[in-house]
C-alpha cells in the first residue's frame, strides 16, 4: 500500500492505494473507491471509479510532482507527493511554490511591434511594456507589480516565441 | 449572362477553404487551393484536387498578393475563384481584378463590394432605404479636439470602427472622453495594419444590445430572399465566439420585419450573391441597422442547418448566372443550430493565441453534429493566421436539444497540443443564462468578469487526483519489481497483473 | 401508466452502442454501458457515464448473458434498458424477464415480440392483416424428403430461412433440388448456433426484387405512423451493405399503400415502440411482407436524416408511456439519405471479416455527414463480433448530392491497420447502374461477379509508381549522404533539401 | 539521377527521377512530371504532381521490393526495382515471382468448426477442407487445386489467427 497526498485545484487529498486483482482499492479522503485501470496509449487511459467512466491522460516527466491530467476537454494541473514526506515537509515549515519569476516571457508568440520601457526604467504595475501582434490583434503586456528594467531580450520588429524571455527585472 | 463554373480557385486558407473545398466535391467539380510556406502539408491543400505555393507564411507575401492568385487560376485554367472570408474576400480592387482577367468572382460586383464595404457609404444606403441606425459620424483620426467634439455629440459610451473594416478589427469600446484620444490612435492603427486604411468612425453604444443578423440571396434577376436570422450576442472584444438559428428572442414578426429590411437594402444597392445584414437589437425589439457583409460569414452553418441550404452551392449558381427558383415562401425553418468556434486560444488567459502541433485531435459526430474543420491529426496551427481551427456546428430539433447535443459533442472532441476554447464553450453550454436564453453582447463580462470558466466539480478533481496517484503508484510498482525480480513473495500477483496490463495495452506507442 | 426513464442500461457493444449512449447524452439522461473482456478499451466503455465488465469475450459469456444484463442494471439503479440490435434486442424471453424484474425493457412487448420473431407467426399474421406474402412454407430439417416435397410446392428457386432469426443469418438461397438438402442442413446448423434453434422455413425467391421497408413509430396509446420507406437493395448473402431514404423506385403513391399495410400489420399485432415492417418488391411495383424487425435496424439513420426525428429518443419516449404528439399528416420528408456500412472485412476477397488495431481512423464531416462510429483511432477490431465498425451516413437535398457527397465523404475517410469496405462503397457510388436507381438484391452479382470493385484509373496508378519511386530515390539519397558526407560537390543543394524536409516534417514520428 | 522500374496493377513504368530545387524532375515512361513533396509523418506525404494533390502513404520494410501504396481510402500494392537490375534479370529470363504456396492459411482469424480431410486424403480443386466460423459467419475453405493432404495443423474447436498455417499439401 501506498499514500500521497495530491493538490488539484487547491483542493487535498490522501490518497491510499493498493492493487488487487480485480482492481485498485483506493482510500481518498477516508472514502473508499474500487478503481479499474485500461491503457489506452502511451499516457492515456480509461478509469473506471466504481464504475463511472473517465477517459484521462496524465502528461509530465517520470520524476516531476508537478503533471497535468487532460479529461473532458479540460487540462487539470496537479501536484502529487509521498504522504510522509509532505508531513515531514509541512512539519518543517517549507513550501512547493515556485520563486517569483522576475522574467516577464511572452504569453503567446507573435511579433514585437513596440516596445515601451528602456533598460533602467522604473515600472509600476499595471504599466504597458510591450505590445506584441499576434495572430493579427495587437496585445499590450503589462508591468505584473512594481520594478526596474535590468534586461530587454527582444527588438521591434522581430519575433518571439511562446514563453520567449522578453524582459527582466531587477 | 449563364457562366459555366467547372473549377474553383480557393483564395483562402484553413476550414473556410476546407469547406469551400467539400462543397466543390458536392457539385462535382474541381478545387484548386493556394497555399502559403506555413501551410505546406495544410489540410486544405491534401483535400483540394491541385494546389499552388504563393509565398511565404505572412499573408501579405502570399494569400494577399492578387498577382500570385490571379497567375494560379490563369495557370490551372479555373473559371472561378471564391474568396472564403477574410483575406481577400470583401476587396473591391481584386473583385475587379478578376472581372478584367475574365475570371468569375464568387461574391457581389466590386461596385457593390467598394460601396458596403465603406461603413459611412453603407451607413448612408441604409437611411436612403429607411432602415433604423445607431447615432454615429465619420471622424478624422488626425484632428482629435475636432472628433472629440463629434464624439460628444454622438453621446458616450461609443464604439469606435475601422471605415474599411470587419470583423472587429479595430474596433475599440470608449466609455470617457478621457479615453478617447489614445483609443482612436490605437484603433486608427490597427485598422491601417489591417486593411490599409487608418480610416476610423464612432457610433453611440448600444446597452447590453444582441447582435442578430439576416442571411441573403440574391441572383442576377432581380430575385431576392432571406433566410432568417442569426444570434451572434457571445462575443468578447467585438469577435463572434457561439452563433445560433433562430434566435431565442425573435419573434416571427420580428423576423418578417428584419427580413424585409435587409432585403430592402439588398435590392437597393443592386446586392447580387450570398451576403448578410447586421443588425444591433436592443431589449425592446428595436433593431438598428449595423452593416452589410458581402461574402459568405463564418457562422453560415446554423443557416444551412435550420433551412436544408447549402450556401457555397448557392453561390455558385448564382455566379453562373443561375436563377435563385424559389420565393421566400418556399424557404422553411425547423430546429434549432448552434456553432462553436474552436479557436487555437486559452480562455483563461484572456483568449491569447495558442500555436503547435495537434498531438491528438478527435471530432465529434452521431446525430445532428457537424465539424468543419481546417486542420486534422498533427496538423501544426502556424502562428501568423486567424486562430479559429474548426467550427463545431450542432442541430437539434428544438434549442435545449441543441444544447444538450453541442454540450455532448463538445465532450467527445479531443484535442491536445494546444490550448482551445472547447472548455470555455462547455462552461456556457451549462451557463444558467445562456440556457435561458438571455443574451446580450454584455454576456462574457457579465458572466465571467474574471475570464474564469472553467469550474471543476468534485468529480473531476477526484478522479484527476486518482489518476495522478495511480500514475505514480504504476511507476513505484514497476521500479520495485526490476529492482526486486527474484522476490518470490508479491511476485505472482504483480506479474499478473502485468500480464493483463499488456493484453489491455491496445496504444500506439508499440 | 408513465414511468419516469432517468438511467439507461445498453446492452450491447460497437456502433449501436454509441448511438444509444450519444442519445442519452442529448437527452440528458444517464447511460450505462456493459463491456466482454475483448471490449475493455472499446469506444462505449470510454464514452457512457458508467460502465461494467460482465464476462469473457464470447458474446455467450457475456452479452447474451440475462442474469449478467440484470445484475448491472440493478447494481447501477438503471430504470431501462436499451438493447440496440442484434444479441438480445429479439428477444422474448429477456423481454420478460426485465418486465419481472421492474426495469422497462426499450423495445414492444415479450408477446409482440414473440410472435413475431416466430416467421410463421409473423406470416400468418400478415395474411391475416391482408397483406401480400410470397408463397412459402415451414419444413423439418430432419426429415428432408418431406422438405423437398414441399419446395417444389414453394417452386424453386427457394430461400432458406432461420425461423427464429433475422439478419440474414442461416439464410440460403437454392436453384435446383439436388443443392436442397446440403443447404438445409448447414442453415439450420447455423440458426442452432446464431439462435439456439435449428428451425428454418422456405420461400419463393423472387428474381431481382428490391428490398424495401417502412419504418414505424406506435405508442402505447393506439397511435400508430409511418416515417416513409427505405431502400436496403444492395446486398450480399442477405446482408445490407448501402441502404436508402427515399427509394429511387417508390411513387408517393406506393409510399402510402406499404405504408398503410406497415401500420395494418402493426395495430393487428398490438405494436408499441419503434420498428420495422420489410418487403420485398418486384420490378413491377408489387410488394410482398416479408417480415417485422421488432427493434431498431441499422439503418435507422437515413430515415432520421430525412425525416428530423432521433428514432432512439423517440423508442425512450414511448417506453415512457409518452404520447406520440404528431399523427401522420405531421410528417415531413426532406431531401435524400445514403448510409454505407463500413465494416471491417475486404471485400476483394469475398468480404472476409478482418481484424486488427486501426493505426489510423479519421472519420470524414462537414455538411450532410454523419458518422457513427464504434471505434476511434488505436481501438482494436476483435474477431468476436460483428465486423460492422460504422455507418457513414449522408443527407443531400436530392439523391444526385447525396451520392457526390456520399463519394466526398468516402475520399476524406481514413482507415488503416485493417481491411475495410470502403473501396467497395466507393466503387458502387461511381457505378452508373446505381447512379440511375436501378435496384435490385442482385445488383452485386449481376454489376461484380468476380467480386473486383476496385478500379485503379491511370492517375492513381501513376501516382502510386510516383510514391514508391520518390520513397526509394529518398532512402538511396540519404545513403548517399551519410556515405558521402564529406563531399562537396552538390552537397549544398542536398542540405537545402534536407533543411527543407525537416521544415516541413510535421509528422508524428517525431 | 536514379532510374527504376515500378510495377503497379499489372503496368509498368519506367521512372527517372531527380532532385531540384523547386522539386522532383520526374519522367514517367518519357512524360515528364514536377513532383512536390511534404511529409506528413513517417510513411505519409503529400505529392504534388504537376500541381495535383495527393495524399499518399508507402508502408512496407526499407529493402522491400514490394509494398503498399494507401490512397484515396484504396490499399494498391507495387513493386520495384532498379531499373538496370530489372532488364539484366528479364534479359536472363529470370522471375520475381515467389513459389507458388503448398500451404493452406487461414484467410481470416476464427474458429475451427470442422475439418473435412484427414492426413494422407487426395483431394480435388473445390473440395471443402475445413469450416472456420468467423464473426458469426461459417466459412467454408477449398482447395485452390488438386493435391495430397500432407501435414494438418488446426482442430476443431481451436481458434487460428490470420494467415495462420492450417493444412499443408505434398
Amino acid at each position: 500500500m501506498l499514500r500521497y497526498l495530491v493538490t488539484i485545484d487547491g483542493h487535498e487529498y490522501d490518497i491510499e492505494m493498493e492493487y488487487r486483482a480485480e482492481g485498485f482499492d483506493v482510500s481518498l479522503n477516508g472514502k473508499k473507491r474500487k478503481v479499474i485501470q485500461y491503457k489506452l496509449g502511451e499516457s492515456r487511459s480509461l478509469l473506471l471509479v466504481d464504475g463511472q467512466s473517465h477517459e484521462v491522460d496524465v502528461r509530465g516527466g517520470c520524476l516531476d510532482s508537478s503533471k497535468i491530467i487532460f479529461m473532458q476537454g479540460q487540462e487539470i494541473p496537479g501536484q502529487i507527493e509521498d504522504y510522509n514526506l509532505a508531513q515531514l515537509r509541512k512539519t518543517a515549515g517549507m513550501t512547493t511554490a515556485a520563486a517569483i519569476d522576475r522574467t516577464v516571457r511572452a504569453p503567446m508568440p507573435g511579433l514585437v511591434v513596440e516596445v515601451k520601457v528602456a533598460k533602467g526604467d522604473s515600472v509600476t504595475k499595471g504599466q504597458p511594456l510591450l505590445v506584441i501582434e499576434a495572430m493579427k490583434m495587437e496585445n499590450i503586456i503589462k508591468a505584473q507589480g512594481d520594478g526596474t528594467v535590468k534586461e530587454i531580450y527582444v527588438e521591434v520588429g522581430k519575433s518571439v516565441e511562446k514563453a520567449g524571455k522578453m524582459l527582466e527585472f531587477e | 449572362m449563364k457562366r459555366s463554373i467547372r473549377k474553383i480557385l480557393i483564395a483562402n486558407r484553413g476550414e473556410i477553404a476546407v469547406r469551400v473545398i467539400r462543397a466543390c466535391r458536392d457539385m462535382g467539380l474541381t478545387s484548386v487551393a493556394v497555399y502559403s510556406e506555413a501551410d505546406c502539408t495544410a489540410y486544405h491543400v491534401r483535400l483540394a484536387d491541385e494546389a499552388y505555393l504563393i509565398g511565404e507564411a505572412l499573408s501579405s507575401e502570399s494569400y494577399l498578393v492578387h498577382d500570385k492568385i490571379i497567375d494560379v487560376a490563369k495557370k490551372s485554367g479555373a473559371d472561378a475563384i471564391h474568396p472564403g472570408y477574410g483575406f481577400l474576400a470583401e476587396n473591391a480592387t481584386f473583385a475587379q481584378r478578376c472581372a478584367d482577367e475574365g475570371i468569375i468572382f464568387i461574391g457581389p460586383s466590386p461596385k457593390t463590394i467598394a460601396m458596403l464595404g465603406d461603413k459611412i457609404q453603407a451607413r448612408r444606403a441604409a437611411i436612403e432605404a429607411n432602415l433604423p441606425v445607431v447615432p454615429g459620424a465619420e471622424i478624422d483620426a488626425a484632428n482629435v479636439h475636432k472628433a472629440l467634439e463629434t464624439a460628444a455629440d454622438v453621446r458616450f459610451p461609443i464604439l469606435i470602427k475601422a471605415t474599411a473594416g470587419g470583423g472587429g478589427k479595430g474596433m475599440r469600446m470608449v466609455e470617457k472622453a478621457e479615453e478617447f484620444e489614445e483609443a482612436v490612435k490605437r484603433a486608427s492603427s490597427e485598422a491601417l495594419s489591417a486593411f490599409g486604411d487608418g480610416r476610423v468612425f464612432i457610433e453611440h453604444f448600444l446597452q447590453r444590445p444582441r447582435h442578430i443578423e439576416i442571411q441573403i440571396l440574391c441572383d442576377h434577376h432581380g430575385n431576392c430572399i432571406h433566410l432568417g436570422e442569426r444570434e451572434c450576442s457571445i462575443q468578447r472584444r467585438h469577435q463572434k465566439l457561439i452563433e445560433e438559428s433562430p434566435s431565442p428572442f425573435v419573434t416571427e414578426k420580428l423576423r418578417q420585419e428584419m427580413g424585409e429590411a435587409a432585403i430592402k437594402i439588398a435590392r437597393s444597392t443592386g446586392y447580387v450573391g450570398a451576403g448578410t445584414v447586421e443588425f444591433m437589437v436592443d431589449q425592446e425589439g428595436h433593431y438598428y441597422f449595423l452593416e452589410v457583409n458581402t461574402r459568405l460569414q463564418v457562422e453560415h452553418p446554423v443557416t444551412e442547418m435550420v433551412t436544408g441550404f447549402d450556401l457555397v452551392r448557392e453561390q455558385v449558381r448564382i455566379a453562373e448566372g443561375d436563377v435563385l427558383g424559389y420565393d421566400q415562401s418556399d424557404i422553411r425553418f425547423s430546429g434549432h443550430a448552434i456553432e462553436c468556434r474552436i479557436c487555437a486560444e486559452d480562455p483563461e488567459q484572456g483568449f491569447v493565441p495558442s500555436s503547435g502541433v495537434l498531438k491528438n485531435y478527435r471530432i465529434p459526430s452521431g446525430p445532428g453534429v457537424r465539424v468543419d474543420s481546417g486542420v486534422v491529426i498533427f496538423s501544426e496551427v502556424p502562428v501568423y493566421y486567424d486562430p479559429l481551427i474548426a467550427k463545431l456546428i450542432v442541430w437539434g430539433k428544438d434549442r435545449d436539444e441543441a444544447i444538450l447535443r453541442t454540450r455532448r459533442a463538445l465532450d467527445e472532441y479531443r484535442v491536445s497540443g494546444l490550448k482551445t476554447t472547447l472548455g470555455f464553450h462547455q462552461a456556457v453550454m451549462d451557463n444558467a443564462t445562456f440556457r435561458q436564453g438571455k443574451l446580450s453582447t454584455s454576456f462574457l463580462a457579465e458572466e465571467y468578469p474574471d475570464n474564469r470558466f472553467i469550474q471543476l466539480d468534485d468529480t473531476v478533481r477526484e478522479t484527476a487526483a486518482i489518476a495522478l496517484a495511480l500514475d505514480k503508484f504504476l511507476r513505484a510498482r514497476k521500479i520495485a519489481v526490476s529492482n526486486n525480480s527474484s522476490s518470490r513473495r508479491g511476485d505472482s500477483n504483480w506479474k499478473q497483473f502485468h500480464r493483463r496490463k499488456n493484453l489491455r495495452n491496445f496504444g500506439g506507442s508499440r
